[in-house]
This record gives C-alpha cells, structure tokens and sequence, in this order.
C-alpha cells in the first residue's frame, strides 16, 4: 500500500465540495465482467435522479484488451463526454497512461494489486482491496474476479455519498430482480464501502446528492430504441449479418418482436433470418418489400459497402426498404468498437448510377424510436430505400430519454392497389406518375386480379413495367425518379433549430454531436453566440437554405475526416458555399464540448 | 412457333380455374432462336396450365442471365422479379417470407447459380425455402457472349473462350451436399421429362432444384465447321457482338424411356450423352446420388431423372412457424398497443 | 417495288452536292451479322482519308434486338454524335421509326423484303434487294442471310461514290487477309454496286471524295488501346468477371498479352484469371498488387458496387490496384448496352468510411493508351487503387487517333524497400510518412530480410503496421491519406485546357463529351464563344480553379442526369460554387454538338 | 505459457536455416484464454520452425473473426494480409499469382469460409491454389458473440443464439466434392495430429484444407450450470461485450491413436466426439470420404485424420505456367519494346 500512502502524504488544497457534476472513468480489461458493476453505477446516478450518461470505449476483441466506461454525471444535464475527473484503475495494462490523464485534482481509486502506479502530487487517490473484499462471498473460485467488480462500486459509493439502498434498486433491475444475483453482488459492495468507511479519509470535493432530474425517464441505448421503434412501426421480415456495431439492434429486435408480436397460439407473426452475408440480408430485404412486408436490416460499414448493389436495384426498381447503418470508424474494417459519422455521404448516393436515397439521423433514443416506425412509412410511400444513419455511441450506450410517443397517426403503407382498385380502373400502369408527386402505384404479389401482376427488375423499363431501351422511357423514368426525390425532401422529418437571436455563427450538425455542441452553446453564449440547426434527415428542406441565408457563417459540425455533409449542403447551396465552414474531426471517440468550442472559436477568428 | 413439342394443345380449351393455356404466356422471347431456355418456358407454360395453377398465387424470380430473362417469357399474369446477377435466392427468400403462400418459380443460369451465387444458393438450399429452382445449364455465360461458366466441362475448347483447365461444378452434387431434398437432371429437349420433373418440383415441401441442360445454339460451340455459326466470325477482329446467329430450331428429342441411353446431337454437330435412371435407381439414398453423379461424369455422361428425394425437412416458412401471409396482416396486428409500449417501458425506467 | 416508285415521284429540289460531310445510320437487328457490313464501311471511309467514326447502338441481348451502327463522315473532323441523314433500313422492326427520324433531304436505303414503310416526299429512297444480289453466291444456305449484309455496301458504295477497290482493302483488313472471305463479301458488294449503277438513279446529294485526314492515324476500340496501354504499363496480373462494355477490354487484354508477354520458352509472363464475381476479382487485384504485381481488373457499374468494400480496403491498408470502369447506364443493371458517365462520384469516394480515389478520365484512344501505362504508375507511387473511367461509347467503339506515343519514362514502382535497402536503414515503418509526401515505404513478401515483413490489415494500425485503436494512431495515419491525397493531386494528369480570349462562359467537362463539346465550340465561335477546360482527372488541381476564376458563368457538361462533376467541383470551389452551372443528361446516347449547343446558349441566357 | 505442447521444446536450438523456435512467434495472442485458435496457432510456429522454413518465403493470410486474428499471432517475420470477412480466397489468388514460388498459410473461421466466403472458398478450391487453407472451425461467431456458424451442428442450443434450425455445412464434404486434393479433419488439442496434416498440407501441390474443430471457450457454451461462464450473464440485460470471461486452459489432449474413439470434454463440461480415421481407411476413394464423413455426422462424431488424397490436379500456377514470379520480373521483361509497340499499330491503320 505504498502508492496509497505516498499518494496520502500529497499537499491537496481543501476544495469547496462538487457536487452532481464530475466525469468519471472506470478502466479494465474486457472479459473481466466490469460491465455489470459500470451499469449498476450508472443505473445509481439515474434513480438518485441525476442527469447520467455512460459511455464504453471498449475493443474489437472479446477478452484481455483495455476498456473504459465512461459516466458524466450532470446537474445541468450535460452529457457530452468529457475527460475523466475519477479514474477507476483496475487495468495495470493502461493504468499508467490513465493516471497521467487525470486533470490536477482529480481522483483515483486503484486495484491495490496494481503495480508501478504513478504518483502525482495533484491528485487523491484510494485504494480498492478487490480480491480481499470478496475472499469470503460465498462463490465459484473462478467467478471470484467477476464479482471483484462489485468492490470498485462500493468505494465509490463511499466516495460519492451514493446510499446503498439506490444501489440495491440498480442491481435489482440489472439482475431482473433474481435475489441470490442481486445479493452476491450487494454484499461485495456493502463489504467495500464498510470497509472504505473504516480506512480511508475522504479527501476530495466530489459528492452526489439526490435531484429529481431523471423522474419519469428511461435508460436506454439507442439500438434499443430503434428496434422497438421498428416493432411499433410494423416490421414483419429482418434479415441481418452479425456485425459491430448493429448486432444489439437485432438482438433487441427479435427480442422485442418475440415478445411483442405473437398471433392468438403464440406464433410469430414476423420472420428473422440471420442471412450468409450483406448481400443476402439486403436481397431478403428487397424480396419482403416487393411482397409487402415491412422489412429491414441492420448494418455497419463493411456491409453497407456490400449492400450497394441492391440499393442501387432498390432505388431504381422503386422496392420499399429500411436500412439501419449502425455507424463506426472506417475506412474498411476500421476501429469496429469506436464511432463515427463517416457513411453519410456514401450511403446518401450508395450504389452505381445517379442514385439518391433519403436518410434519417437520429441524435438520442427518441428519434431512434421515432425514425425506428418513420422509416417504414416513408419507404411504403416513397417506394424506396430509406437509410437510418445512427452511430456506435447512439446505439450501442445507455441514454437518459423521455417515454416514446406512441405512433401519432396510422401506418402509412403507401400507393398500394389492391383487386378492387384494379377492377375500378381498369388495370395499373406500374412505374407512371399518376398524381404528380414522382410516385407510382404498386400491386402486391399475391392479389387476386389478372391485371395485378407486374415485372419488376433492375433493368430499363418502361412505365408499363415493360423491359426497354429507348432512351425516352429510360429519361421519363429518371426524371420521375428525380421528382420522387424532391417530395421526400417534404416528407422527411425537418431539422430541429434554435436560433439565437443576433448570432452571426450558426453552427449545422446531426447525430449524437448534437451532446458536446449543445454544451458549447449554452458555455460559449457570452463570448460567441451561435445559432445551432441540427438535420434530421436528407434530403435538405427549405429550412436549412433560410438558416444558413440568416448567418453570416455557418460552421458544419460532423464526425468524420472529410466533413461529408459539409460537402452535400455546399453542393446544394451554391449560392452559399463560401460561408459554409467544415468542423470536422474523427478519432473514434465521441465529440467533447471543449473541442467544439476551441473549434468554434478558432473558425470565427478565421476570415471569410 | 417456337415450342414445337407443345404445338398438339388446342389453345382454347380451358383448365380447372376457367384459363387457356394462352392465359399462361409471357412476353414474346428475345432470346436466340433455338436456345434451350425457350424449350424450358414452354414447358413451365404447359405445366402451369395442366395444373390449373391460379397465376396470382404464383411468383417467378431470376438473376441476371439469358436464363435469367425467361421469367418475362412464361406466366404474363404473374408477379415477377428480375433480381440481380446470382441473387436470386436472397430475395426469393424475402419473398416468400413475406408472403409463404406463394408458389415460387425460380429460373437461373449456370453462371448465375454456379458462380456469382454458389454462396447463396449453398445457403438457400440449407434453408430449404419452399421454391422450385430451375437451372439452366448450357456451361457457357450466353449474355455476355460465351465465357466459361463453372459448369463447363473441363478440357473443354470453345472457340471464344479456349479450352478450360479447370474441373466443372456439378449443382445436382452441390445441392445434395448442401442438404436439398429434391435434386433432378433433365435435358431441355426432352419436355416430357421436363413436365413431370416440374409437377414433381411444385409439390415438394421446401427447395426443389432441376439442373436442366439446356444447350447454348449460340456460344456452346465447339466446331469449326462451316456449319457453325463460327465460320463468319472467327477470323473477324473482335466485334461488339456476335456477328451473325444462324437461324436454329430448339432441340426437342422423344423422351427417353427409363434406364435409356442416347447420343442427342447439338446444333453444332456435337453430341451430348443423356441416360435416364433406371427404374430400380433409389432417389432416396444420398451416397448413392452422389456415386451416381460421380460416376457420370468420369463417363462423360448425363444422368437424368430424379436423383435425389427426402422431404423429411421442414422449409424455412415452417421452421419460422408462419401462419397468415406476414404481408398480409392487417395494421391492427402489425402494431402493438399503445398499452405494450407502455409496459415495455416501464422496465427501462 | 411500289415504295421505290412513289419516293421517285416525290418532288425533291435539286441540291448542291455534299461533300465527305454526312451521318450514316444502319438499322438492323443483332445476330444479323450486319457489324461486319458495317466496319467494312467505316474502314472504307477510313481508308479514303476522311475523317470518321462509327457507334453501335446496340441491344442487351444476343439476338433479333434493334441494333443501330451510326457512322459520321466529316471532313471537318466532327466526330461526335449527329441524327443520321442516311438511313440503310434493313429491320422491319424499327423501320417505320427510323423512316420517320429522318430529316427533310434525307436518304432511305431499304430492304426490298421490307413491309409498309413510311412514305416522305422529302426523302430518296434507294431499294436493295439484298436476298437476289446473295442468291447466286457459293455458300452455305444458312450464311445467306448474313452476305447479305453486303448488297447495301454496295448500293451506298454506288451512291456516294465509294470505289470498290476501298472497300476491297477494307474487308481485307476486316478478315485478316483471308481470300475466300473477303472474296465471297466482295463479290456481293461488286454485284450490289453493279444492280444499282443499272437500275438506280442518283437523287441525293452525299458523296465521298479522297482525302488525307487519316494519314498515319489508327482506327481502335477505347478498350482495346486502354489494354495496350495496360500491357506497355507492366500488367502482370487480371482478373475480371464478365459484364458487358468491359468485357472486350479483357478479351483485348488477354490476346495482346498472350502476343507481347512471353518468354523465351514461350511462357506467360502474366496471368488472367476470370473469377467467380467482382469481389473476388477485386480480392485478386489487392493480393496481388500487395505481392508486387502490377495488377489490373475492369468492370462496370454492378461490379463497380460489388468491389466497394474492397477499394475501401485498399485505400486504407494502402494496395496499389488498378480498376478500370467502363461506365453503361445505371442504376442497377440499367441499360448495358448503352453509355453514360453516371459511376464518377460513387467511384470517387467508393466504399464505406472517409475515402478518396484518384480518378483518371481519357477521352480518347489516345489517352486510354496514355491512362493505361500511367495508371500503373500512380497507383504504385501512391500505393492506392486507381481507377480508370471510360465508357461503353468510348471502350466498344471504333475511333480514330494518332499512333500512340511510346511510354516517355522508366516505370515508376513507387517506395519499395529491398533487402539492402532495410539492411542500411536498419528496417522501416510501413505507414510512415519519411518524406512528407504522405507516402509511406512498403516492402514485397518475399524480400529475403528479418525485418521485411509487415501485417496488413484493413482495421486499425499504427506507423509500425500493429493493430492499434488508439485515437492518435488513427488520427494519424488518416490525416497522412489525406495528404497523400493532395501528392496526388499534383501527381494526376492535369487538365486539357483551351482558352477563348474574351469569353465570359467557360465549360468544364471530360471523357467523351469532349467531341460534341468541341464541335459546339466551333459552332458557337460567334454567337456564344466560350473556353474549355477538359477534366483528364480527379482530384483537381490548381488549373480548374484558375478556369473557373477566370470565367463568369461555368457550365459542367456531363452525361449522367445529377451533375455528380459539377456536385464534386461546387463542394470542392466554394468561394466559385455560385457561378458553376450543372448541364448534365442521359439517355444512354452519346451527345451531339446541337444539344450542347442548345443547352449552352438557354444557360447563358439564365440570370447569373 | 499458452502453448503446453510444445513447452519441453529447448527454446534456442537452432534449425537447418539457424532459427530458433521464437523467431517463428508472432505478437502476443489476443485472444480468450483457452481459445483453441491459440493452439492452433503454436503448432504452425512449432511445425514452420521443424520444418525450417524461411520466414520470408511463408505468407499468412486471412479473412475476419477471432481464427482470423490468428495470423498476427505467429511467424512474425513473414508478411501477412488481413483480408476482409471471406475473402481471404481471392486475395490469396491474387498473392500467389504474383509470386506463386510464397507458401501461403491461410486462416478462417467458420462463419469467414462456411457463410459469407462459402463462394470464394470452392472456386478457390476449384482453382487448386497450392496453399494451406486452415479453418478454425467453432461452430460459432466468435468475433461478433456468439451467433450460430453455418457449421454449428443442427438443433444445438446456444445461451445467445437460441436453437440451431439448419443442418450444418460440413466444410469438408464441401472441399471433397469442390474437387480439393487434401482434405482433413483434425482437433485443436490434439497437438500432434494438427502437426502432422499441417506438414503434409505443406508439401500438397494444391490447396490443402485443414478443417480444424477449435472449441470456442467462450461461447460454444450450452451449458446453464454455475460453472460456465454463463452465470453471471444470462439474466443480465444484454451488454455491449461479454460480462464476464472466466479464465480457462487451452484444452490439450493426449493424440488419438489410429482408428481410436475418445470423449474430449470442453471448458463448460460438454463433450465432443472425436474418432481417429482407421490405419484401414483408404484416403484416395473420394466416394468413400463423403461416405464415411456423412456416417459420422449420422453418429454424431467428428473423424479425424486426412479424409482425402488425390494430387493428381495441377495448381493453379501450373495452370497459368507461370516460372519467374510475376512480382520479380524486371522492367524490361513487364514492358515490350517500342518497336513490339509499332507492329501492333500497324494492324490498326
Ligand atoms: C454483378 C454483375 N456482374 C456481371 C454481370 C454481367 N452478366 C450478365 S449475365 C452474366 C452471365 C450469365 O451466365 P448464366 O447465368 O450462365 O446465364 P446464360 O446467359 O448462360 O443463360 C454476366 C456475367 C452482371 N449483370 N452483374
Ligand atoms: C462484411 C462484414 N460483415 C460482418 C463482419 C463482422 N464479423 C466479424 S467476424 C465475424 C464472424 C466470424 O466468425 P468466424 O469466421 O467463425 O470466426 P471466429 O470468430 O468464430 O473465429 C463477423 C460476422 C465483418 N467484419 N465484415
Ligand atoms: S446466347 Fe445462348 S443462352 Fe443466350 S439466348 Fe442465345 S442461345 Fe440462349
Ligand atoms: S470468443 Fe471464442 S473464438 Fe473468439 S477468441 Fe474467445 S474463445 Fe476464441
Ligand atoms: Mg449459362
Ligand atoms: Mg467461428
């Protein structure tokens, strides 16, 4: 217990206390079972009703490697990641570099087998005496270091003022409220913080004490969210490949739909197929959606790049489809464990030919439910693919939200025609824009009438479905497509703006940035107020023209090298693409609202 | 006319749900005259007027291939669907989870199957969706002008593509291996044969694959005689497209009786080498499928008939346990209440 | 006979002969073998010294689909697409349409078997009983049809003056000197010309006079010079999957190699492989550019979309690779006999994650020659795919161009480190950048030292080539790309530029469009003058940006329906993005002087 | 150590090339402990280093998944490419055609070659590219957590896949009738015998494939009782990464002998069935592999040993006759001269 004592020996000014408002970072191996002990933490701060996020920045393997849970917790209801004030070192392969990032002042708990711990005059530290604290808990030797997890919670708790009783309500949900679970590892926490009560001396200013900020709120990861939003939505047929970071959108999903979706006798009224590979889950997609079914997939990177076939056929063949793009770092197979937002420009146009596709972006849970049913209605309307671009840190990590609205209106399942329509009229002609606004009509296989039946296929046809090669029909049917584009510009969810009044900045981004560029806004409102239009979707509508027309610089805030939209809106606003900046950065982790203002503050400076 | 072998049908006597065999038609071919793949529509046109089959309760599907285009040319009442160059199973799948009622016919090329899709059609076989799955074979690339597909023999010599080192992929093995239960071989001439393979095909319980051979007139060409389209060609600098297609006839020869043996000639004056199975073949052993087929093959040889049956496996549908057609269901019983999402929520307060 | 007779009647002014100044178009069906009739003529006229060029509007099938070979004959040098004044009627399926295309002064050459043809009193039309003039001929029944293809040789030989002994020469180098071939075909051109100088009266304008404009040029497919170009570039590996219009560019590959690339033995110094789909042949390319092969694959938009998660790959593990695109009408399968330019934006950026390609974009045989070798050489300099966008008008066609030049430089195989070389420096670090260029150093397996061997891999990695997930490691190694990026900027063939003094409007296009382009300039000299700046390459370099400053108004010209160039310069040219006008069409025709004409002169009078 | 066989190995004897067995090691291992990848991996470094090889003639190659990781984790001297998920086939092809004189080690996982490379890997096989073609084979996907591999056997029950609805693809069954020459089957803890096939794979003039059962510690796991790793997991809310991976051995067995029947029992107490090919077992009867290989399956074992031997197929090298390596050929030999260049032009005026 050297480092401990040295580390107590440190000339630490008394600090006024800080209380619901610090970051704190939990560092292990994976493997190790952290996770249970990190969720129970997390699951605390929110029943004590604080504002919490919590993060993983956890590696592309399944053990040994370094992982980091990162919780903010916040008064003010930030939840922009930000560097780790307490540092939870239980991984002696980064604890060194852990320790060195610690801001002055900051705290560290640390597995007392660590070795070689720097020492830093600046910070507090604690121990945790892990394996002690479990050596009597009544379990399997192996499952001993699992449970050890427990320990670093009950330091804490001591720490923080967290009361074990909120801790216990934690585990109970994390558990399913399974007594022995819950027990063996309350009792590893209850040994801990007794025993932190008797040891140690707390010397740091940070302290939780309850709010009432999470009342009537969920947890949830966006994956989550979005497969519920997708069950809501109607979805009958999903056919998907395992990949990080989509593979806990499927999961929820079948589990939801298990549950959500069974007739009278319990069978299922929905399909899941783990397909062979991308291509195959994007074709069983497009087969369900020309039959009419509701259908989706779920994705990542790679498998984007092998669906563009498909999605090429789907926009031209006009097949209903919603594709989910759980987004992480590439190019190729990249960083699979950290997130980005660098597909968006690649599946805005996805496949060969001049293709255009509508894509969806949510920023927190409730969108993902949200888009998770719109997606359906505007494929079945618009006859198309629909992207979902969401992110590893939106999907795959545990977000504070308002219950999900219920659905505000009926299924809306598009120009379908069934026999009577067909009787009525006479017959149909597939691919013709009847009403003006770029959609056909479509039967579905299936229907009973001799005029039903059409052929679909990637290839030129006419408006009778009729394959050709003259260079009218092929126009005729593109100019339409080009048409069908511009009414999904009215039908896409519209951005949300905040506009401040007299700002000269106006900042456009979407997805999950909107966390560290909100913060940014409300710290930066003195020295450089900035307007903030945050995109819903694409295509652009006239809202995004009229914000950037009302500022005299607009800064295009994203997630990736090549600021990608930045890209797409100077491309459809010529007349303003002088004043639009791009803010773009991509090193896997989230943004923080440091960065962005530093940015933000530097293009300012810059001149026009 | 192009299907000689069913010009005996009085085209206006109807079948059991009130249609003519015309109401079966498609769209006039554009494929070569006297391609194989001609013979094979008019075959699926006839067996779907013999089985009164109701055409809006049907689905046809294709990859990309001449093969391929013949979905266009048989049952114009149906639903079709076009797909993509080998991905025609995936999308059959979607299909026919989307609505499993439907009775699928799926018409692909050796290219199509064999190389671009041998993963997908390994993979749909294990599924076993309920479709029949034609293959038509002619060991060549027709639309793209004569490559070599993987079904081509090796030490084959054509003249576009040379001679061919490598050994063929045999489907009819492939698809036993992979775990189908209804596996059979037929010669596209032979429409007798073809026809009751088909109604075989239409009432087996999951994926029923017919590997039929179905002659190239065009590109499976291996003579140089003056005869062959080649002569005009061959000492032409290469060209956009093939030069000149002499008018041919599809290939019909009387059917081979059980156990038969025969030497069919091509257009091109070669020779394929068809047997039927013998009536004491057993379908329903699998090692002895795959020794037949091997044994075929180090004769130069084409089994046809039935090679292999076991319907014990349940299709995808029934694994999935589906009852009303999931495309079908009505929004009451597509979205859950407003009570369940309540529900579900609470446990994630 | 009777149309003959009434065209007779039909009051026609008399004319002023037009002199090597017309377009030709042959109408028939496909597997007619009329394409031998056809280059015979654009041969002849070849040979006589004007200027020419041909187009096969062909079907995506194998036979009995329409099939149009246009011929341009223009002593000026235009070769760009021009509505046919001349019409050789020979398929009874699109006749009346093709009658009916003509214009005012036209000339109708008719297959006497003919039905119901339109009648114009504002046409000549000529008869050619094709089926009498084979009758007599010594050959097989069924190749009738076929040497009949000839008689309207003969008959268009007559009526413009085309002497036999051109066409003699021509179909000698059409059937590689064959006698009884170019015997059989010449004596039913010698009859045909023969029946028509007897019975036919000339009543229309057009005739062909010698001249010397060909001297020295060849006459080759876009295809076959960019394969020679491949071969004189080192290729020593491919691999395709078949897909038409690239097709003929491996067949023409494979015979120049099998001629150029042999051994003293006799042996290949190259392999071809045709692989089981465009991923595979993607996947070969990579392994063996990565090897140290120069290493090659071409395609079209479908395969296009199948190699994506591939290029991402070889971006960012950083694998030479050379991809040629000959761009058909997309989406999806489109229209695969028809051309286009629709595959350039997706090719830019193609594959998941932020990623950038150098693009090459040749014109011309010439410079398919050019591409072809150079290719090579940035893609083993930059050490990244590069890729090659022709299209089916330019790769399938027969065009005319100055023999090519030999390559001007030794090949450049970019930094590869041998075993001395590591030996003196004591090892390397793959994806470092030693000279500030952005371009690391690689090594070959193989290379006979301790310290050769690196791992390659498509997630992330640091300098040293180990896995990495750190942030700094990431960020590192993308902001080099990135750099590397502006290497290649400068690297790529620069722009051809031609600059009109005065001229307020300026035009930016590439590939085949140049032809149209240049001929409109010339037309419009007086009422519209304007520059051209010829795109040979992205990304750009400092000259777009010069053009674009130097001109008010900038017209994109390109044939795909979304202006992807003009998208890519806007984003690209911000501060200039206002005055860059999209002028994009397709239908699958390669355009023609008048439509860029017309399109120009409606731009010019839109407000700024 | 995580390597127990090969621990009684001095470590610094030098071998015919003057290599002691470390320089054969790669990076550490990031893998589960008691992953069967892992001693897969030591017995490639312990056969390169008996065998003498060159470092810098051997490259490694593979796909994606936790097997194909492996390649970083031996022979650190030898280049090595880390392909994309399924298709290490195709890069291998192009690796090798630019420098066919490399011995080439491959390494899949099941879902890498029995589900999205199920294509690649039979028309590699069909090409007979000489290299070793190495499937770590755990009936699951490690990598992305636990979902069912084309391989896993049909009815199985997994905590986080549910139950297993398809009947497995046996990825040897599937290299016989792909015309593969080498063929066989091994166990990752029988050391010896993995040894043993990895040096006569070695030495194949085609493509060997070395279908390796390598049980996954972590999640090949049908156990529900407290000593699998499972316990602390399944009634948690699912979570981004495993919960909790109790530390385990690699699992090593004493070699079967020929002919010999053993019960192995992996790390959650289940057990596999392993069955040593008889000394009487004739290898080159390709009917007779498949036979003998369904029978197994029939009985629920797995046979070990080399199912099948037929060498008689040229590679793919030889096919193309390729002698100098394309890679080494000097310039002079890449690029024909200018008057090679003239003489083709002179054909296009
Ligand atoms: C992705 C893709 N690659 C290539 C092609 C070009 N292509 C069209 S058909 C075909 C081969 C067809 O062969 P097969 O399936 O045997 O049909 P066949 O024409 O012989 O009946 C190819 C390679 C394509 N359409 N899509
Ligand atoms: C195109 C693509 N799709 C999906 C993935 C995600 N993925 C990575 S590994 C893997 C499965 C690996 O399974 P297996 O080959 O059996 O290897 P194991 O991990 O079991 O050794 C998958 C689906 C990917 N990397 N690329
Ligand atoms: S090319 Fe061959 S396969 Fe294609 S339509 Fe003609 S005969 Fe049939
Ligand atoms: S998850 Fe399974 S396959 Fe992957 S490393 Fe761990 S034990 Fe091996
Ligand atoms: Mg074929
Ligand atoms: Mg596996």
């Amino acid at each position: 217990m050297s480092v401990l004592e040295r580390a107590q020996a440190a000339p630490l000014a008394p600090r006024p206390s800080v209380v619901n408002d610090f970051s704190l970072v939990v560092a292990t191996a994976n493997g190790t079972g952290s996770q249970t002990a990190n969720l129970t933490l997390l699951r605390s701060f929110f029943k004590l009703g604080l504002p919490v996020h919590g993060k993983n920045i956890f590696p592309s393997n399944i053990q040994g490697l370094p992982t980091w849970y990162h919780i903010r917790v916040s008064h003010e209801g930030y939840i922009a990641r930000k560097p780790a004030e307490i540092l939870v070192a239980f991984n002696p392969a980064t604890a060194p570099e852990d320790v060195r990032a610690l801001p002055a002042g900051g705290v560290c708990l640390y597995h007392t087998d660590l070795k070689g711990l720097p020492q830093r005059d600046d910070l507090t530290y604690y121990p945790v005496p892990a394996a002690e604290l479990v050596a009597g808990i009544e379990v399997p030797v192996k499952r001993r270091p699992y449970l050890a997890n427990m320990a670093y919670v009950g330091v804490l708790a001591w720490m923080l003022g967290l009361p074990l009783s909120v801790i216990e309500g934690a585990l109970a949900v994390q558990f399913d409220h399974r007594p022995k679970l819950v027990e063996d590892n309350l009792e590893v926490v209850r040994r801990a913080h007794a025993w932190a009560s008797e040891h140690l001396t707390k010397r740091d200013p940070y302290r939780v004490e309850p709010m009432n900020k999470t009342e009537g709120l969920i947890l949830m990861t966006g994956n989550e969210a979005g497969a519920l939003g997708a069950v809501f939505g109607g979805v009958s047929v999903a056919a998907w490949y395992p990949i990080t970071p989509s593979t806990s959108f499927m999961d929820a999903l079948r589990e939801f739909l298990s549950k959500l979706r069974r007739d009278e006798e319990g069978h299922p009224t929905y399909a899941i197929v783990q397909a062979e590979d991308e291509l195959a889950a994007a074709g069983i997609v497009m087969g369900a959606g020309w039959a009419g079914a509701r259908a989706l997939t779920a994705t990542s990177g790679p498998g984007l790049s092998l669906m563009a076939e498909f999605v090429s056929y789907g926009y031209f063949a006009e097949i209903p489809a919603v594709i989910w793009d759980i987004q992480r770092v590439g190019p190729s197979t990249g960083l699979p464990t950290r997130t980005s937002q660098g597909d968006v420009a690649f599946a805005y146009t996805l496949g060969h030919g001049d293709t255009k596709h509508p894509i969806l972006l949510p920023s927190s849970i409730e969108e993902c439910f949200e888009f998770g049913w719109k997606a359906f209605d505007l494929a079945e309307v618009l006859q198309t693919p629909v992207f979902v671009l969401s992110d590893l840190d939106l999907g795959m990590n545990n977000w504070m939200g308002r219950p999900f609205a219920y659905p505000d209106r009926p299924m809306q399942r598009g120009k379908v025609l069934g026999a009577e329509a067909l009787e009525a009229q006479g017959g149909f002609a597939r691919y013709k824009d009847v009403d003006g606004d770029g959609i056909p009509y479509r039967t579905l296989p299936g229907t009973p009438h001799p005029r039903a039946a059409y052929f679909t296929r990637g290839s030129g046809h006419n408006e009778e479905a009729q394959y050709s090669e003259r260079a009218e029909d092929y126009v005729r049917i593109m100019a339409r497509l080009a048409r069908k584009f511009e009414t999904a510009r009215r039908l896409v969810p519209p951005p949300a703006v905040a506009h401040t009044p007299g700002a000269r900045l106006g900042v456009i981004a979407y997805g999950t940035t909107r966390y560290a560029i909100e913060e940014a806004k409300d710290r930066l409102a003195q020295k450089l107020p900035f307007s903030f239009l945050r995109l819903r979707a694409l295509p652009i509508g006239p809202e995004v023209r009229d914000f950037v027309a009302a500022h005299e610089q607009v800064c295009v805030i994203e997630m990736n090298r090549d600021g990608q939209v930045h890209g797409i809106l100077r491309a459809e606003l010529p007349e303003f693409a002088p004043r639009l900046r791009s803010v773009a950065y991509l090193d896997g982790l989230p943004l923080t609202a440091e960065w962005v203002m530093a940015r933000l503050t530097e293009e300012a400076q810059r001149p026009m | 006319m192009e299907n000689p072998s069913v010009k005996t049908n009085a085209p206006l006597r109807l079948n059991a749900v009130g249609l003519s065999k015309k109401d079966y038609d498609g769209a006039p071919s554009t494929l070569c005259k006297g391609c194989g793949h001609n013979s094979i529509a008019s075959q699926i046109v006839q067996v779907a007027y013999e089985l009164s089959l109701r055409p809006h309760e049907v689905i046809k599907l294709s990859g990309i291939g001449c093969s391929s285009k013949s979905p266009a040319y048989f049952l114009g009442m149906s639903h079709g669907f076009n797909a993509l160059h080998g991905r025609m199973p995936s999308v059959a799948t979607g299909a026919l989870l989307a609505n499993h009622t439907l009775k699928a016919i799926g018409v692909s090329g050796d290219g199509d199957t064999g190389s671009i899709g041998l993963g997908q059609f390994k993979h749909l076989l294990r599924r076993n969706l309920r479709m029949v799955y034609i293959i038509e074979n002619n060991g060549v690339y027709g639309l793209t002008k004569g490559q070599f597909s993987a079904t081509a023999e090796e030490g084959l010599t054509l003249k576009y593509a040379g001679k061919n080192p490598f050994p063929p992929v045999d489907l009819c093995m492939e698809a036993i291996v992979a775990g189908c239960g209804f596996v059979a071989r037929s010669f596209a001439g032979d429409a007798k044969q073809v026809r009751e393979l088909l109604k075989a095909a239409l009432s087996h319980r999951g994926t029923a694959v017919l590997d039929i051979i179905s002659p190239c007139v065009t590109f499976n060409n291996e003579d140089d005689s003056p005869k062959s389209y080649g002569y005009g060609t061959q000492h032409e600098k290469p060209l956009h497209e093939l030069g000149f297609i002499p008018p041919a006839e599809e290939i019909a020869i009387e059917p081979l009786e059980p156990g038969e043996f025969r030497l069919v000639e091509l257009h091109d004056g070669s020779h394929i080498r068809l047997r039927n199975l013998g009536p004491d073949y057993d379908p329903t052993d699998r090692m002895a499928a795959l020794a037949r087929l091997q044994q075929a093959q180090e004769e130069g040889e084409f089994i046809t008939g039935l090679l292999y049956y076991n319907p014990s496996r349940p299709s995808l549908a029934e694994v999935e346990g589906l009852r009303t057609p999931l495309a079908q269901l009505p929004p009451e019983r597509l979205r859950p209440s407003r009570e369940q999402l309540e529900k579900v929520l609470q446990t994630y307060r």
